[in-house]
């Protein structure tokens, strides 16, 4: 069928006329094939020549639009909606760029610009010609959201959704919801301590109609893309039914033969198979340490709301989005990396936030008090900045730590009094707001120590206690010994070393082994896989509030895409020439969206694009040694048909 | 189509202030002496300025907006490869 | 000055930064019309002006640009540039009362296409603001050549009335008889992304900026490396020289209660070892030389650029530069203790840069009228729950996003724009709890 | 007149990277030389090697592939993947007996206009060199 | 070897009047800003930091300490207000205290309540003593009729063998420190010229003030901007060459008795001259300490206030003795202007001793060896 084209080239103002004989092109268009209406205007854009356009349209019955004018950057869309208006399908609309790439930059040579142009207007008009109406395909979404991780960042992405009205499934492979931040006591510029935040978002997702959470719960199976992922989650008893009696449940606890470490305080105490994490944990009910517990029953015995029979559940979903939010673990230093295990009274820095935590009155460690502490940075984090020689891989700062262990110090001061306190330190790094805490630290009498580069601070031991001799970059390299009653290593973050979500959702991992974004500026939630968000610290070091904002900001994304029920893709997609393909497997190797599968056709298997995934970058197109691939809206006829316009001869 | 000119309308009712004026009398002069500092060659920003009786932070604030509006353009460095030298854009 | 209804948004972001646009093109996702007013003429905030953006690398305007673009034409958007909001007043959950001025410039903004004709004739010269000063502009002007919307505006305390740009303008679009005109409008909630103002060095005579022309700010030496830079390569503002030996002198304002900010300004390490890294790569014989207290390089990749910086052999001095002096041929000397050795030194360089801090940008508070948009003792917009809850303030239904809460880089800016869209959008919802 | 045309230059420029950059080139008066002509594509690594074979049979004589880089927004992997579809190229130039150096490759970031200009003058001065 | 880290020592220095100093965050800023820093001397941060660390030895083994004038600019640029200034002002006390052997004056400078009582009591003695020299005035009568003459004779001589003693003792101890602390002892023949040549310098220093006038080079000090009679070097200039003066001229009124009535006697023109120099100073000094324009005199501690209003009250009374004598008024009050006068005198000699004013014979020590180091 041939197209009925209509062409407009735009003066624009004289920016194009000055330098292109804009009369000349609209002539030699005119004969072109196919072309019914060429027609030169002053400003295209103007609403005047925009109704113009359309009335044209209509008039002649168009169904290619070739407009000459300035870059598509500018007016594509403008014209686009020109075409829509008229009834015109906006994928048969070509913009043709004679300004910017035309008269703007030949407006030294008036002649071979306007032989560029008609040359490129040709270009457009073949294109045209060949192009197809092309429609934005619509995929149905479910509008929820799976939320994986109930710590704040999950709990804030899980609450703003379901306030804004999509369905919210927050599952949480513990039994208690809170994360990390349960753990911390007081925090910087709040009043509020961990618990009493994880408290109160505890209480607001409990009162929420839209969020179901599930605790002790793990997604198995993921299946589908975006709009419509099915699940598989796995709900792991508690074997305490609700309500329980306290008096029975400390009962049981106390019968219970076996003991654990309790990793809820970082091994520094032990706790029981059925326990407890602290008196208002949340949700507020007990739980079986499944892979502790003996199955000896004696707990059973004396707490009625025992339940050892309790089966483990499976239930499915279905969510148009899924947001990970699963955190960060801890650094776990090596065997004897500045006397850790080694020497009795190193901890760390979690540890030491759990030992403000326990104590009352006095800062009690092991039995002895504790008067003076001395803190080693960038435990596990900055590693191997300037020694070459160093196995660590943790090349990262972890940014939290530095404010964190300088909170604590100030803590223990406001709970326990003065003590002596050294920060042995590689440059302290309280950006924005913390570094006040940082002044006030020095102002309370906080000493700075600060050890060089390439020189770590010696630990030894002397009793129960450390020795630690630092060469001092702040004092011209002398070389000082501090003897502590207890030494803080400041240990960062690492990426969860058990993450099998991670692995079934394919997401991507940066350097640092955290999972990576696409963009960090323009899309910094989002992955390359379509629909998975990803939010807090499972992205990379970052403090309670940077968590909480990654994971508004998840929300909002996975909101605005699934509110309508619906998605619209582009149509500019790769589409597979099912006869041709062979199924080399080359096209999926080379798309980085996982959006080519195989699936049956004629009794072979062949590549078959899954629309919702696929981004319209042909990075499938040249690997196909079948050329069974094309992309739509840049289809081989097109592209060729605008090479030989613009090759041909004058 | 063509409505009056509203530049009329305006100075109807604003006045140009004396340091604008002066300030564009200024420029023009400037102006002037770079572009026949300029004439008997490319030159660098010490070379003008001297010409020019101009201070060199002044001389390449005026030189590079000459630059910018594509009176002057940028031509090759001194020998020490230390100062760039400026040229006329337009043969006159 | 006119007073016209202009009906009613749901939301009304103040500030076209890039938090600002982040924050209206989610709720404009969602489905909200938006309000967007910018004092500027054009919308980018300060990010449009910058060369490239750490640790990537990548070029600010290749990431401003398309968010740029895509508010431009959003259809739930509308945007309001070259104006300023006057009064804000809550009179009732999900109802503000707000009065917008729309300042002219002269020019017709749906005529005018950018074709700088205008410019071309205009005689008179100033400094372009959006060059730092590092170069002149015309009276009439576009105001950058990514500028958006890309349309030329009259600064019109500045204009000689030759009535030259309008004899010359094809699209007619100069028009001398704009007046201010107020328009009064109702929104639903309001996003207060009002950014950040930078330093004034003039505020430390010790560092001679302002006096000794080869001294200056961060802001222009990230314009020289712009693409769009004023001398098409990068020169010392003194005499035109092409700088061999580079001095950044970090915490310019910054943790520093002789200028009254205590606070670290969160980005001035990264952009200069950014800048270091850019100067490096446009003149390879140059050194440079960073006098750092501590670099904050805490970011997601941020140690690794640093290291990388130094591996290209950028020089780190840990030591406050305590006062500079200039010498007869331009070059400076820079005084400092070397903390390392522990002693006094004095280097010369021939251009100095200094990183200057972040400060806020409070005047917006001065327009809310009724409630109180309280700020805090640095003067930044006041987070009422900084960790659960980052971006509400002490107005519900006000919301704040990216640097106006604090100093922020381009990513936190971003997520704490993601941050107040959705707390603005629950609250449209009408919250639950 | 004819010969003023040559050489032809064929630019495979991307839509959000290196197109911008080539339109502010004109933006800013970097004058290039007019033949040579620009197709935009969504990634660099989306070109065909036929495509490319198809602009040297009609007749022209370089192509230029304005690449992503790094910027790309597809991700990563684009670089190597532009730089695989040019030595598939080069491969089937070779075997039908035309020089390799006749299709070239470089990124262009969205506002490097001036690597482009650049690149443009260098290419047809190279080509024009070569074909006479 | 390491060093024990001993943080004992910054709470120690806080009672010598030293608050802020913990606040340093190591920016440097304060030794580079300072005009009297230069390669091998550099102060204050290094101070600040030996004070946090506990270095002791270190500290009290620095001429650094004494290079320090306490031009302010350091405190006043401090970004984080640690107040470097202050700092060095209490370590000199710290070391003063630690050089004079009999504790006196650690006493006083932690600002013990006694020391106000101790101090009066002494001078007191020691003003009576001055009075066993004079017995024939009517006051002293009357005070010998109380307190006999020989106890008041012998106790104020066995205080003032007592002062010289722990006078000469805290010198030779800080000798003996920065000795140690030297870096090139060189021996043979040149070392003579050289400790020649440092103890002209010295002297040169001493009589210009030449280091001291280095502190308001830059336009944007405050005092850069007057005139350099409104200078602090010029306040202690003259305060120390009026004191010199006055007691020159005491010491000669002394030895030729009587020229008490002659104006134009030379020791009587020079004793004129060097008080109204000293008042000068002394007013100015407590000007600028009330009107506090700049950090340094934002702390006044109670020992500087005792100082110079000491200072200026024995110049007052001094002038209006001189003016007594001169018209001839011989009254009962006139008297106890005399006895108020010798008194404050006498204080000021102790002040000479277990105080700051006990710079007056430190700092020479230490501008000697820093320039020897120089020589060198």
């Amino acid at each position: 069928m041939r197209k009925k084209i209509g062409v407009y080239i735009c003066h624009c103002g004289v920016n194009i006329s000055d330098t292109i004989d804009v009369e000349h092109v609209r002539e030699v268009i005119s004969r072109e094939e196919g072309v019914v209406l060429a027609k030169d205007v002053m400003f295209a854009c103007a609403d005047s020549s925009q109704k113009e356009i359309i009335e044209d349209i209509r008039r002649e019955g168009l169904d290619g639009l070739v407009i000459a004018s300035c870059s598509p950057k500018l007016h594509l869309f403008t014209f686009r909606s020109v075409a829509e208006r008229a009834g015109l399908n906006p994928y048969n609309y070509v913009q043709v760029n004679i300004r910017e790439q035309g008269s703007w930059a030949h407006s030294d040579n008036k002649e071979g610009a306007t032989r560029k142009a008609i040359r490129m207007v040709r270009a457009g008009v073949a294109r045209v010609a060949r192009s197809e109406a092309l429609e934005k395909t619509r995929i149905s979404a479910v509008n929820a959201v799976a939320v994986i991780g109930a710590g704040v960042a999950g709990m804030r992405a899980a609450l703003e959704l379901a306030n804004m009205g999509t369905r919210v499934f927050l599952i949480e492979r513990e039994h208690f919801v809170g994360g990390r931040t349960a753990q911390w006591g007081d925090l910087f510029t709040t009043e509020e301590t961990g618990k009493q935040i994880v408290g109160r978002l505890y209480e607001s997702v409990r009162g929420n109609e839209n969020v179901t959470l599930f605790t002790g719960a793990e997604v198995v199976k993921k299946e589908g893309n975006i709009g419509d992922f099915h699940l598989e989650v796995r709900i792991r008893p508690r074997y305490v039914r609700q309500p329980c009696d306290p008096e029975e449940l400390q009962k049981a606890i106390d019968v219970c033969p076996v003991e654990v470490e309790d990793e809820f305080n970082f091994g520094l105490t032990r706790r029981k198979a059925i326990y407890r994490n602290y008196e208002s944990e949340y949700p507020r009910a007990a739980a079986i340490d499944e892979k502790a517990c003996t199955r000896c029953g004696e707990c059973e015995k004396v707490c009625a709301a025992v339940d050892l029979g309790q089966k483990e559940e499976k239930i499915s979903l279905n969510v148009g989005a899924i947001i990970l939010t699963t955190g960060f673990d801890p650094y776990e230093p090596q065997p004897g990396e500045f006397g850790y295990g080694e020497i009795e009274r190193v901890v760390t820095l979690q540890q030491f936030h759990r030992l403000l935590e326990m104590n009352r009155e006095k800062l009690l460690f092991r039995g002895k008090e504790v008067r003076s502490i001395a803190y080693i940075y960038c435990v596990g984090s900055r590693e191997c900045a300037a020694n070459e020689k160093c196995k660590g891989t943790h090349k990262y700062c972890s940014r939290y730590c530095c404010t964190s262990a300088i909170h604590s110090a100030l803590t223990a001061r406001k709970k326990f009094g003065d003590l002596t306190v050294y920060h042995i330190n590689r440059g302290i790094r309280t950006y924005g707001k913390q570094e006040v805490l940082y002044e006030q630290s020095c102002q309370a009498g906080d000493l700075y120590l600060q050890f060089y580069e390439d020189s770590f601070p010696e630990v030894s031991r002397n009793g129960s206690g450390p020795v630690i001799r630092v060469r001092d970059f702040l004092t011209a390299g002398r070389e000082l010994e501090i003897t502590p009653d207890l030494l803080v290593l400041v240990t960062g973050m690492e990426p969860r070393r058990e993450d099998h979500i991670g692995d079934l959702m394919k997401v991507p991992r940066g350097r640092d082994h955290f999972y990576n974004e696409i963009h960090m500026k323009l899309k910094p939630v989002e992955t390359v896989i379509d629909g998975v968000l990803i939010a807090g610290s499972c992205q990379g070091p970052k403090n309670i509030t940077e968590s909480v904002k990654s994971a508004l900001s998840a929300a909002s994304k996975a909101h605005y895409t699934l509110r309508k029920g619906e998605l619209a893709l582009e149509p500019v997609l790769a589409e597979v020439d099912r006869e041709k393909c062979v199924w080399c497997d080359e096209c999926t190797d080379a798309c980085p969206f996982d959006a080519i599968q195989p699936v049956e056709y004629k009794g072979k298997k062949v590549a078959s694009v899954i629309q919702a995934n696929c981004k319209g970058c042909g990075m499938c197109l040249p690997v196909c040694p079948q050329n069974a691939i094309e992309l739509a809206g840049y289809t081989d006829e097109e592209i060729e048909s605008m090479i030989d316009a613009l090759a041909e001869d004058l | 189509m063509k409505k009056e000119r509203t530049i009329d309308v305006i100075k109807k009712e604003r006045k140009v202030p004396e340091e604008v004026r002066e300030n564009l009398k200024k420029f023009n002069r400037i102006k002037k002496k770079i572009l026949e500092a300029l004439q008997e060659g490319p030159r660098t920003v010490p070379e003008i300025a001297s010409a020019v009786g101009l201070s060199t932070p002044d001389t390449l604030w005026y030189l590079m907006t000459l630059l910018k509006y594509g009176e002057v353009k940028t031509g090759e460095p001194d020998e020490m490869e230390e100062y760039f030298t400026y040229q006329l854009a337009k043969k006159k | 000055m006119n007073t016209m209804n202009k009906g009613s948004y749901d939301a009304l972001v103040i500030g076209g930064g890039i938090a600002g646009e982040e924050a209206a093109l989610n709720l404009a996702n969602m489905g909200y019309r938006v309000l967007m007013v910018e004092k500027d003429y054009s919308i980018g905030g300060k990010m449009i002006h910058l060369s490239k953006v750490f640790p990537t690398l990548d070029c600010a305007a290749c990431i401003t640009t398309p968010k740029v673009s895509e508010v431009a034409r959003h259809p739930n958007i509308s945007l309001y540039t070259y104006s300023e909001v006057k009064e804000v007043k809550k009179t009732g959950e999900r109802d503000f009362h707000v009065k917008v001025v729309r300042k002219p410039r002269y020019v017709i903004e749906e005529l005018c296409t950018g074709c700088e004709e205008c410019e071309r004739v205009c005689p008179v010269v100033v400094n372009d603001q959006y060059q730092w000063d590092l170069v002149g502009r015309k009276a009439v002007f576009i105001p950058f050549s990514i500028a958006n919307p890309r349309v030329a505006a009259i600064d019109i305390d500045h204009c000689v009335l030759c009535g030259l740009c309008e004899k010359v303008c094809p699209a007619g679009a100069i028009d001398f008889t704009q007046k201010a005109v107020e328009e009064t409008l109702t929104v639903r909630t309001v996003i207060v992304a009002t950014g950040y103002r930078l330093f004034d060095p003039l505020r430390i005579p010790r560092y001679g900026f302002g006096r000794f022309p080869n001294v200056i700010t961060s802001m222009q030496m990230e314009r020289q490396l712009a693409p769009t830079r004023p001398y098409n390569t990068v020169l010392r503002p003194g005499d035109g020289k092409v700088p061999d030996n580079i001095a950044y002198v970090l915490c310019t304002g910054s943790r520093d209660h002789t200028v009254g900010n205590p606070i670290c300004s969160q980005v001035c390490c990264m952009y200069s070892i950014k800048q270091a890294q850019l100067i490096m790569g446009a003149l390879p014989m140059a050194d440079v030389t960073i006098y750092y207290l501590h670099i904050r390089a805490f970011g997601k990749g941020f140690c690794e650029f640093y290291q990388q910086a130094k591996g290209m052999g950028v020089e780190f001095v840990k030591g406050k530069i305590a006062r500079i002096t200039e010498k007869e041929n331009g070059n400076l000397i820079l005084r400092y203790e070397d903390i390392e050795s522990g002693k006094v030194r004095e280097a010369e360089h021939d251009l100095v840069i200094l990183s200057v801090g972040v400060l806020s940008n409070d005047e917006i508070t001065s327009v809310f009228r009724g409630d109180t948009l309280e700020t805090d003792e640095y003067r930044f917009i006041r987070q009422k729950e900084e960790l659960s809850s980052p971006a509400l303030t002490s107005i519900r239904g006000v919301f704040v996003a990216g640097a106006a809460s604090g100093p922020m880089d381009i990513p936190d800016s971003i997520m704490s724009a993601g941050a107040a869209s959705s707390e603005a959008a629950a609250y449209l919802t009408g919250d639950r709890k | 007149m004819k010969q003023q045309e040559r050489p032809k230059i064929l630019v495979f420029s991307t839509e959000k990277i290196s197109d911008p950059a080539i339109d502010m080139a004109g933006l800013l008066k970097l004058h290039y030389p007019p033949t040579v002509y620009t197709i935009t594509v969504p990634c660099s690594s989306g070109i065909k090697p036929r495509w490319i074979m198809h602009a040297f049979e009609k007749g022209f004589d370089g192509v230029f592939i304005a690449a992503d880089g790094t910027d790309c927004p597809y991700g990563e992997s684009c670089t190597d993947k532009t730089a695989r579809v040019v030595q598939m190229t080069q491969q089937m130039m070779q075997e039908k007996g035309l020089e390799p150096a006749r299709l070239k490759m470089a990124a262009i970031c969205s506002v490097c206009s001036e690597p482009f200009v650049r690149q443009m003058k260098a290419f047809t001065e190279y080509l024009s060199r070569d074909g006479n | 070897m390491a060093t024990k880290v001993r943080p004992e020592l910054a709470k120690e220095l806080k009672r010598y009047g030293a608050d802020d100093f913990n606040a340093c965050y190591n920016c440097g800023n304060c030794t580079a800003v300072c005009n009297l820093t230069e390669g091998n001397e550099n102060f204050p941060r290094m101070m600040i930091r030996y004070t946090l660390l506990g270095l002791k030895e270190e500290i009290l083994s620095s001429r650094e300490l004494w290079m320090c004038y306490y031009c302010g600019e350091c405190s006043e640029t401090c970004p984080r207000e640690a107040d470097p200034g202050e700092l060095m002002a209490a370590l000199r006390r710290y070391a003063i205290a630690h050089y004079e052997p009999s504790g006196i004056t650690r006493l006083i400078f932690r600002n013990n309540p006694l020391y106000i009582l101790f101090t009066l009591l002494l001078a007191v003695l020691l003003g009576f003593f001055l009075l066993t020299l004079k017995p024939e005035m009517s006051v002293s009568r009357w005070i010998f009729e109380r307190i006999p003459y020989e106890v008041i004779h012998n106790l104020g001589l066995g205080a003032f063998v007592f002062m010289g003693i722990t006078a000469f003792w805290g010198v030779f101890t800080m000798i003996r420190k920065l000795r140690g602390k030297r870096v090139n002892q060189e021996q043979g023949k040149g070392r003579f010229t050289k400790a020649w040549n440092a103890f002209r310098a010295m002297l040169r220093e001493v009589a210009t003030m030449e280091r001291y006038r280095k502190c308001d080079t830059y336009e944007d000090e405050y005092f850069a901007r007057k005139p350099w009679y409104l200078r602090p070097w010029w306040i202690h200039w003259s305060v120390m060459w009026g004191f010199i003066g006055l007691l020159v001229a005491t010491t000669l009124d002394f030895l030729f008795k009587d020229p008490a009535t002659m104006v134009w006697w030379p020791s009587r023109v020079l004793g004129t001259l060097a008080g109204l120099l000293m008042l000068y100073g002394a007013t100015l000094a407590l000007f600028y300490r009330i009107l506090r324009p700049v950090k340094t005199y934002q702390s006044t501690k109670l020992a500087d206030w005792v100082f110079l209003g000491f200072i200026w009250l024995a110049g007052i009374t001094g002038f209006w003795m001189e003016i007594a004598v001169f018209a001839g008024i011989e009254t009962d009050f006139s008297q106890i202007v005399f006895l108020i006068h010798t008194v404050i005198s006498m204080e000021l000699v102790i002040l000479f001793a277990y105080s700051k004013f006990a710079h007056a014979f430190y700092r020479p020590v230490a501008l000697y060896f820093s320039n020897l180091e120089r020589v060198n």
